[in-house]
């Protein structure tokens, strides 16, 4: 399964890129389990774990209660808290 | 009463004189009240620098303005926001409110500002010469979203 | 921090652009806040007419300025006030503050605008054709000047 | 003791003019006073008995609870409740 990463504010630096996309043999089914997934995967990806940032998949909000439904080429953005206004 | 919400999200300079010029107050809009952030000065700051997602911040400005204008009944809302990089003293983001009363119209664009700040999809960073520093939320922007939240019916 | 009120009192129609221009927002404000009171439309209304007191309302004006900006730190504060006959639309009053951060600015102006509608020596009347009606205040507009005095420190 | 009398908002309605000079023998020590002696002096003079009434003495305002000082030619302002902004 094909995922497009993107990541968003202070967290694009400690990842260190803006976007990427990997190749994944599990399929997650939860965004926690999704980021444990991920963790090794990416240079810095402890990152990852910061409680505070949120996740959207294919440009919808998605909360870590929900079960996921991942599909092969779908973009997943991590977004550090927000600093508008 | 006609109800309309308006958002602008754009790389230009905000026209605060002809963001005000949007807002139909209308007859019988008593009350207008407007709320404008402007990048200020601190130590040797050459350019503030907003960053944001193309799909999901239209959409949470969309979104602020419409929670707003129902929970205080205005009659027209008007928010609009900036990205890119903005020098000291330019506007940031601008919300303006008509509605038939005083209070409706202040407390629906301190609502806005309030929200915005943690629940849009924004990204500020300060530019100091060819350097930048993130602009992390302080706690104090997530305690005035949450006191807001508190108190939603 | 320099700090300045600046108070109109006038027979002419308000130019809210023109007065918002006279706001010394400075490098130091990030936050510029503004309310303006129209006349709104009601029943067969043909103009509002606003009475004030030739020495008792500037000093008023000038009272509620500097408490309002000593209370909440801003940096600049415009109070303006139209007194005579004005149309449906035409604006009453327009106050406009800035202040290094947010709530500053927003609470200034709110207080301003509570504490103004109590405290200010005006007085209204609706005319219909060549009758008119005196605008009694509201006990709401009593208790919500009456809030903010009790938080006075 | 000659007194100018103003009258402000719906007041002036109330007692039917906007000022008018009095002459009055007695020189009252309180607001309170000052508005029983002008009472009977005035056309519908109870009207200044609306305890929401502020008064104003040269341009300054007074309070219910002080010791009035009135002088000759002193002007006295009598203001219905505030309705601005």
């Amino acid at each position: 399964m094909k995922l497009t990463l993107e990541f968003f504010g202070p967290l694009r630096d400690r990842v260190g890129q803006a976007s990427t996309v990997l190749t994944l043999v599990e399929r997650p089914q939860s965004i926690p389990a999704l980021i444990e997934t991920l963790v090794p995967l990416l240079e810095s990806g402890e990152a990852l774990r910061d409680p505070h940032l949120r996740v959207a998949i294919n440009d919808q909000f998605c909360s870590s209660a929900e079960n996921l439904m991942l599909h092969d080429h779908d973009r997943v953005a991590f977004l550090s808290p927000f600093s508008g206004g | 009463m006609m109800t309309r919400s308006d958002i602008v999200l754009t790389g230009e300079c905000l026209d605060i004189e002809a963001l005000n010029r949007r807002l139909q107050s209308g007859v019988h809009s008593g009350a207008v009240s407007t709320f404008t952030g402007l990048v200020r000065s601190s130590d040797a700051l050459t350019a503030l620098e907003l960053l944001h997602h193309r799909v999901l911040t239209p959409a949470a400005l969309q979104r602020i303005a419409k929670a707003a204008m129902n929970r205080f009944g205005v009659a027209d809302l008007l928010i609009a926001h900036r990205y890119g990089r903005m020098a000291v003293g330019e506007p940031i983001v601008h919300i303006a409110g008509a509605a038939p009363h005083r209070r409706a119209a202040l407390d629906c664009v301190s609502y806005a500002i309030d929200v915005l700040k943690t629940q849009a999809p924004f990204w500020k960073r300060e530019w100091r010469g060819d350097k930048y520093d993130w602009v992390e939320p302080t706690l104090d922007d997530h305690e005035k979203a949450a006191t807001w939240m508190e108190t939603d019916t």
